[in-house]
């Protein structure tokens, strides 16, 4: 499945865009799938992507949980607010 | 009655508290303000510039201002947090909550903003102060 | 800078903290206010009544000010607190207090209250709520 | 030495006044000296003095302090501000 991923902060600086979409195996990939399948596109934010969780649909997912089509997916990593 | 708010707004926030009704079961209220500092990381900036991820941030505010309200048993918390330019000396982040006994909301306040910094999808970009060389339009 | 202020005032302090200007080095400025409860030890109240040592209270509460900077290195403090009638919902007590981090500022909040409440000579009287008799002229 | 003593809050509801006179038999008494007079001259009161300390001058005193003529002296019992 093909999941558009949202970027924020310093990882959309890394990627010098707001939005990546990726290609998962899976036909229903779960968040891990989501995050692994991120890492192997963009070898060049793989430190960066350690630190980072998946959102679905604004709230924190599990590793295991099942992304859909339509779901909003974002990348989180390291927040600076305050 | 126990009361979690919190918005994201565009620039700075008001610096002011204003506590305009105050209910008599609240004996302690805390405000937090949080000021963009003229240096980060050892350098000197004019300005920090916010990103939030609309509207999960807000979301995540809210959810902690709620779960603290629980674990301190405090009486309300109301948070907000700057969206975009906030210059050094204004205020970018405001917490303030309400308590019977103030140890309470000291306690509230120090675990939100530190749950905050590592949950809410908010982050900053300094915007670096011209050097002087450019300030004169020459070098010195 | 380090700076310490305390004062005495007649009555009821002001709610709202403004802060006009903030220097560019405090990151953080923690406001607690002391609001008059409805309840004293289980019984309605209308008011409380202050009575200070003047100027001991005050001289107590700025040398408080000061050993807090020094203990917990925040930038400065100021406390002032009501003498004479305060109502339910009203504030008696206010502390601000600037920082580079939150955490010493929270902390020193913590401590000055705690010391405030052992060592400045000041008194409170309940003044209670009239019952409902007396309200209505007649025993209900 | 004779000295005037100011009373406040819940002693000087106790005491019904705003000050006592208390007299010492040293001619230059400290603070403790002070104290044991006015616990000896008040039988009643005794309870609330043994959590009071002397203030002279504005300042909480030691029990060595010694009290001058001039110097003004108060007991501060249990306070309850904030």
């Amino acid at each position: 499945m093909r999941v558009e991923v949202l970027l924020f902060g310093p990882l959309a600086d890394a990627a010098g865009r707001d939005s990546l979409s990726v290609n998962t195996d899976a036909t229903q990939p779960t968040a891990r799938d989501v995050l692994d399948a991120l890492t192997q596109a963009q070898p060049a934010m793989r430190s960066m992507l350690t630190a980072c969780r998946l959102a679905v649909n604004h709230a924190f997912a599990d590793d295991a949980t099942l992304i859909r089509a339509g779901d909003e997916v974002a990348v989180i990593g390291l927040v600076s607010g305050g | 009655m126990a009361c979690a708010v919190a918005h994201i707004m565009d620039g700075p926030l008001n610096p002011s508290v204003t506590h305009g009704h105050m209910d008599g079961g609240a004996g302690a209220v805390v405000t937090f303000l949080g000021v963009v500092r003229s240096e980060e990381h050892g350098a000197r900036i004019d300005a920090l510039e916010y990103t939030t991820y609309d509207p999960m941030a807000e979301r995540i505010l809210r959810a902690l201002a709620a779960d603290a309200i629980e674990r301190f048993s405090v009486r309300s918390i109301a948070a907000e947090h700057s969206r975009g330019r906030v210059a050094v000396g204004e205020c970018s982040f405001r917490l303030t909550i309400a308590s019977v006994h103030r140890r309470e909301a000291l306690d509230a306040a120090d675990w939100f903003i530190e749950r905050m910094k590592r949950d809410a999808p908010i982050w900053k970009r300094p915007i670096p102060a011209p050097s002087p060389a450019v300030i004169d339009g020459a070098a010195i």
